[in-house]
């Protein structure tokens, strides 16, 4: 019935390898946007057909089977797809915003090679279409592969400005942290068919959640593993550190693969595979602790730094451990809400920025920026929109999802989920905390890129320039999104009305029932309503709300006005070893690399010195050569050319072998 | 009877393959090896192997000895070396060695009981031919094709060894 | 036993006696015919019709002076004519020259009007004697210690072995076809009639090979149009130039007594021996007996004849010619023969 | 396999015969430096050889072994003469390059391939 679910991915494949041979064939720029842009513009066409049609039929989920994949013996893995309301929401919005990006990089990348500029957007392609794969994959191995594609293009993607070694760097860094967390998810895979002998999504929960007794410890298990695999993929503690370098790639690159669509499939897995972290208190809480850390932790670190990327991608960080906050406290719907409006809003800051960079020329610090407001006022509409959402101020986007989040954090400390009450408190703690960071940073890019006067010297000022309308204009859609797009999930129960949430209905059937109420609370968790009463719930939003104000406030006092940038150095005078702290990222970098990376390296340094060199090389591979040269300047004198000789040792042999036979 | 005949037929052969091998000059050796292949003939008569006897004259005789006339006719070799001169080492040991391995045969002929061989019967017109001809095309085809590979491959690469371009 | 003995033993003088006589006959033959040929007399003194001429020219050779040249190795000068003329006689024991029906001699079976009848290897048995005659080519033009010798006989050798090769594929055809290597089987698989009309013989079944195996015996013969390894008149007389007396006489009987046995096999082989076309004899005994003879020495006449009277029509090939020919035509042609009697035995023509 | 008549030659014979012409033929190989009387001596062994097959066939024939074990003997020395054929016919021609080349083939004034 769904024809076209297939035709999404294949056809970004199709781009993609028609701009790897257009590349090759040296084609013109012009050609290679018809195609790269084209084909995700058909795809996501495709999805909203899809959509359409999903919208119009009764199953809740859809299963196409295409062929047998991979067939052993009992065990058989389809390549098949799946579109229910998950996957609905995500394909749908990962297109979209694809699509918007690739339109924002014809003008982003307009001085590239063409060469490179087909590259560029093979590599683009290849990843919606892996990421698209990972997205409506219906089973784990399918969704693997899709895992894995998205890794390799944001390797490639980061490492495009491959002449540059640092980028390389990070691209490998990236590469590395993430083979981590995928043997994570390897091994849950693997568990997963230990287990249920499948791994199909539409066996596999069920069967959970129909005897959650018995699959409780498995469940914690794989789980956890998954988990794993997530903290690779969404950048959380311990393994967020490829993230901020992950900037080093080209500005659309950063919006749509390490903000908007990629290091989201981690939470879209957790949320894909609920059931599990439902029927295991702990898995649960662990990732509602992992979440709530990395909220406040990269928070921290975006306080100080300078790079505006930099900022952004820590901003980053900080909204994906939001999100799994939110999965830890039972709220999936939420978080996948928030991941659609941080997608929106997040994507319009990073393409705000890389329009700010394309202006200054490739300038990325802050403090050579200042006063753009006046030379590029769409971006700068769009941008503050865009923080307005992120910083939590109603009615735009980010404050409806983050604020849900929060409230379903401090319902589950007030309904004692899973017993873990007073945790979950200071969870929701750290949130809030998290939350009024948030919207200081934000709002520090804010004054120092867009307010006051231009710091960047008179030749950079000259050609301060508005970006061409291929980047204003997804820079425009993503801001309205931002601004609207949160009416999606509008918090009716708060007014009474609970039918008003439009995505929470929509995507709740992907929370399948648990079987028995045993686990009770997080079943109820996906509607937290009950655990606080309506009152509590509107103190709740006023808190954040002005939390959130209280943050823009500070950030007004510090960066803006009269002694703008004084009280800050203050600060950081009075408390230097703390600012040191921060902006050295608490030097996380450093001890992975004396803990983990030297050691790796002495011994890698070791296999090659000493085993291979001198083992290897000397003893075995020269100290054969030596030994045969050896005898053979021993024996060549046997070689006396005289054929008679040779018959003569011929004879002999025989004879001997005669003799010996006998 | 047949005994005798066998007898001298073997001492011709003994007699005349010492004659091919020991006079300096290779057409007296040729020459002596025809009279021992005749001997051999005999001899393959006289065990019943007349198709064999027919073969070794027509291929011995008739073939490879006749190329060897040629070679030596066109080569008109000068080279009379006396009988294993130089290297007298190698000529002892040649001759240690040469004689050894025959005792060894010969010991064995000794040890083994002197069974009196038979005739393989065949049919009354073709003798051993028919049933030499059906094996080869039977149960040895593959052999038997591989061998006139060979012989080709020998024809080929006589050809190409003695053309002039070689040198 | 001693009865097999001397029943051999006449056969055997039987045998070489008439081979013996042909050689004197056949020059007087030679001589007239190619004078009747070429429109002349020839030798017509000596007794009625020059009859006697052979004999005389017998006298003038055995009286010559038996005279050696300098630096001829001797062994091999002298082993050259005698391996020849011994080569051509001992071909003839294999072959047979009349139709036997149990008849006795010194009453004892005769079994078989042929030398050696039970050497149940027959053609092979010829073609290992006749693969010898080269020998005697080769030593006579080695040992003369003259070059034109040399290259004489290395020319008739080359001749030799070449079409050896075609006549014994050749020859395969007759074998495959008569199921047996004794040529009176070969004969007796000739009675009868073909296809209704013609008579079984093979010349009629495997045209091809008959014709390639009469060229190749003109060849083995060294007769023209194939005579290059004694072509006097333009060559110098090739490996028998150092020759003379009894010792040519020698490779000049030799020559014709091949001539003979090479008639001979081509009445056997393919022209049905003593059977007569469409009618077996009417009479059996020594009769019989007598007339096949009879059949077949009138076959073997007109084989000689033929061999004459080609020669006095035919010029004379040149070397390469003669080569190319007989590898690039008789080869191919003689297997093409073979094949043809392959398919044709498969599909059950004969 | 029917009975065979059997010939008044032991088979022992025969072995010996062979024994004593491999020695002649080794020899030969060993002693001779003419390439030619090399390659002849070469023949008597392969001669030789044959003979001890013909030998155990013939002791086959006489009944100790079925029809198809003493026709193998015989095929075998078939194939024994074809390769001695083609190997006469290739190294002759190895000889004739070797002597345009070396303007002799006295097997010890060939020598340079050594060290």
């Amino acid at each position: 019935m769904l024809g076209v679910l297939w035709l999404i991915p294949v056809l970004c494949l199709a781009g993609a390898l028609l701009n790897l041979a257009l590349g090759a064939a040296g084609a013109r720029k012009g050609v290679v946007t018809i195609v790269g842009v084209g084909s995700v513009g058909a795809a996501t066409l495709a999805a909203f057909v899809a959509l359409w049609q999903y919208l119009h039929q009764p199953a809740s989920v859809v299963v196409e089977r295409y062929f047998t994949w991979i067939s052993a013996g009992a065990f058989t893995i389809d390549a098949s797809f799946q579109l229910d309301p998950l996957s609905a929401v995500m394909v749908s919005f990962v297109s979209f915003v694809g699509f918007l990006i690739h339109v924002y990089s014809i003008g982003y990348m307009h001085e590239e090679t063409d060469a490179g500029y087909a590259r560029y957007f093979a590599y683009l392609n290849l990843f919606m279409f892996s990421m698209l794969l990972l997205v409506l994959g219906s089973n784990l191995p399918v969704l693997f592969v899709g895992w894995e594609g998205v890794g390799l293009c944001s390797y490639l993607l980061i490492g495009y400005y491959y002449e540059k070694d640092w980028c390389a760097a990070a691209g490998k860094k990236a590469f590395i942290v993430n083979r981590i967390g995928d043997l994570g998810f390897l091994l849950a895979i693997f568990s997963t068919f230990a287990v249920f002998g499948t791994a199909e999504f539409t066996e596999i929960f069920p069967a959970a959640a129909a005897h959650p007794e018995r699959y409780a410890t498995a469940a914690t298990f794989i789980g956890l593993l998954l988990f794993v695999g997530a903290i690779g993929k969404s950048a959380q503690i311990p393994l967020y550190v490829w993230l901020p370098d992950a900037m080093a790639g080209p500005t659309p690159v950063s919006a749509l693969i390490h903000a908007a669509t990629m290091v989201t499939a981690g939470v879209y897995m957790v949320v894909r595979c609920n059931v599990f972290y439902r029927i295991s208190p702990t898995a649960m809480l662990v990732v509602a602790i992992i979440g709530g850390i990395t909220a406040i932790f990269a928070a921290t670190i975006g306080l100080v730094q300078n790079d505006i990327k930099k900022v952004l991608a820590y901003s980053t960080v900080s909204q994906l451990g939001y999100m799994f906050l939110g999965a830890g406290v039972g709220a999936f719907v939420a978080a996948i809400f928030h991941v659609v409006t941080h997608a929106f809003f997040k994507a319009c800051l990073f393409l705000g920025s890389g329009s700010v960079i394309h202006a200054c020329a490739g300038e990325q610090d802050m403090r050579q920026m200042g006063g753009l407001k006046r030379y590029m006022p769409t971006t700068y509409w769009t941008f503050l929109s865009a923080t307005l959402a992120i910083s939590g101020i109603p009615i735009f986007a980010g404050f409806f999802s983050k604020d849900e989040i929060l409230a379903k954090a401090f319902a589950a400390g007030a309904g004692g989920l899973n017993g873990f009450g007073s945790l979950y408190y200071v969870l929701w703690f750290l949130g809030l905390a998290g939350a009024l960071l948030t919207a200081f940073y934000m709002f520090r890019i804010v004054y120092m890129t867009f307010h006051g006067s231009f710091r960047g010297g008179e030749e950079a000022e000259h050609h301060l320039h508005e970006s061409p309308p291929s980047m204003t204009l997804p820079l425009v859609i993503l801001g309205v999104l931002s601004a609207i797009g949160g009416f999606a999930g509008f918090p009716g129960q708060l007014f009474g009305k609970t039918g008003l949430n439009w995505i929470e209905h929509f995507v709740h059937p992907v929370l399948l029932p648990i079987a028995s109420e045993a686990h009770g609370v997080a079943a109820e968790a996906g509607h937290g309503e009950h655990a606080v009463s309506l009152g509590l719930e509107w103190l709740l939003v006023l808190v954040s709300v002005g939390i959130a104000a209280l943050g823009i406030g500070i950030a007004y006092r510090f960066y803006k006005g009269p002694e703008a940038f004084a009280r800050p150095r203050q600060l950081a005078e009075r408390f230097s070893l703390a600012y040191k702290l921060l902006l050295n990222k608490y030097w996380v970098d450093e001890i992975y690399d004396a803990l983990v990376i030297k050691p790796i390296y002495w011994f890698c340094l070791f296999c090659w010195r000493i085993i291979d060199v001198f083992i290897i090389d000397t003893v075995f591979v020269n100290g054969t050569a030596f030994l045969v040269e050896l005898t053979g300047d021993l024996l060549r004198f046997l070689q006396t050319g005289n054929v008679r000789n040779y018959a003569l040792s011929v004879a002999l042999g025989i004879l001997a072998l005669a003799v010996i036979l006998w | 009877m047949v005994t005798y005949v066998f007898l001298a037929a073997a001492a011709v052969a003994i007699v005349f393959a010492v004659l091919a091998v020991v006079p300096r000059n290779p057409m007296i050796n040729v020459l002596s090896l025809v009279v021992m292949f005749f001997a051999m003939a005999a001899i393959f008569a006289l065990l019943g192997m007349d198709f064999l006897a027919a073969i070794q004259i027509i291929v011995y005789s008739g073939a490879i000895l006749v190329l060897f006339l040629f070679v030596i006719m066109l080569l008109n070799l000068r080279t009379v070396e006396p009988f294993g001169s130089g290297r007298p080492l190698q000529a002892l040991l040649g001759v240690l060695v040469a004689a050894m391995i025959g005792g060894l045969v010969l010991a064995l002929a000794a040890l083994l009981h002197p069974e009196l061989g038979g005739v393989l019967p065949g049919a009354e017109e073709t003798g051993t031919a028919l049933t030499i001809g059906r094996a080869l095309v039977g149960s040895h085809l593959f052999v038997f094709e591989f061998i006139s590979l060979l012989l080709v491959a020998a024809i080929v690469g006589a050809v190409y060894l003695t053309k002039k371009e070689l040198r | 036993m001693w009865a097999e003995l001397v029943v051999i033993g006449v056969k055997l003088a039987f045998v070489v006696a008439v081979l013996l006589t042909t050689v004197p006959i056949m020059v007087w033959v030679e001589r007239r015919g190619s004078a009747l040929i070429q429109d002349r007399l020839g030798p017509n003194r000596v007794g009625p019709f020059g009859l006697l001429q052979p004999v005389v020219d017998a006298v003038k050779l055995l009286t010559k002076e038996n005279l050696i040249p300098a630096g001829v190795r001797l062994l091999p000068y002298l082993l050259a004519p005698a391996i020849a003329l011994s080569v051509a006689l001992s071909t003839f024991i294999a072959v047979p020259f009349g139709k036997d029906s149990g008849l006795e001699l010194f009453g004892h079976a005769i079994d078989g009007f042929i030398v050696a009848p039970d050497l149940n290897i027959g053609v092979l048995y010829i073609f290992a004697i006749a693969s010898l005659a080269v020998y005697s080519t080769v030593l006579a033009g080695w040992s003369s210690g003259n070059k034109y010798s040399l290259y004489g006989g290395i020319r008739a050798s080359a001749q030799t072995i070449s079409y050896e090769l075609a006549m014994t594929i050749a020859v395969v055809g007759v074998l495959m076809s008569a199921g047996s290597l004794q040529l009176q089987h070969v004969v007796d698989a000739q009675s009868g009639v073909w296809l209704g009309f013609l008579p079984r013989w093979n010349v009629f079944t495997q045209l091809i090979g008959a014709i390639t195996f009469i060229v190749a015996s003109f060849a083995e013969t060294n007769r023209v149009p194939f005579d290059l390894p004694e072509a006097e008149s333009e060559l110098v007389a090739g490996y028998h130039t150092e020759y003379s007396s009894m010792k040519f006489a020698a490779f000049f009987m030799s020559e014709y007594v091949h001539m003979t046995v090479s008639a001979a096999l081509m009445t056997v082989l393919f022209f049905g021996g003593w059977n007569l076309p469409y009618i077996d004899v009417p009479f059996g005994g020594w009769a019989g007996a007598l007339f096949s003879m009879a059949v077949f020495a009138a076959k073997v006449a007109f084989f000689l004849w033929f061999f004459v009277w080609v020669r006095w029509t035919l010029p004379r090939f040149r070397f390469d010619q003669l080569m190319a020919l007989g590898w690039k035509v008789m080869m191919p042609l003689a297997v093409l023969n073979f094949l043809w009697v392959g398919v044709a035995m498969a599909l059950g023509i004969f | 396999m029917s009975p065979a008549e059997l010939v008044a030659i032991p088979y022992t014979w025969v072995l010996a015969l062979s024994a004593v012409l491999f020695a002649i033929g080794t020899m030969g190989v060993l002693l001779r430096r003419n390439g030619i009387a090399i390659f002849l001596s070469l023949e008597i062994m392969l001669n030789s050889a044959n003979l001890a097959f013909a030998a155990f066939a013939f002791r086959l024939a006489a009944g100790h072994g079925t029809a198809g074990e003493a026709l193998a003997g015989q095929i075998f020395i078939f194939f024994v003469i074809a390769v001695a054929a083609a190997e006469a016919a290739v190294g002759l021609a190895l000889y004739i390059a070797l002597y345009r080349l070396k303007e002799t083939i006295d097997v010890d004034r060939i020598n340079i391939l050594r060290w």
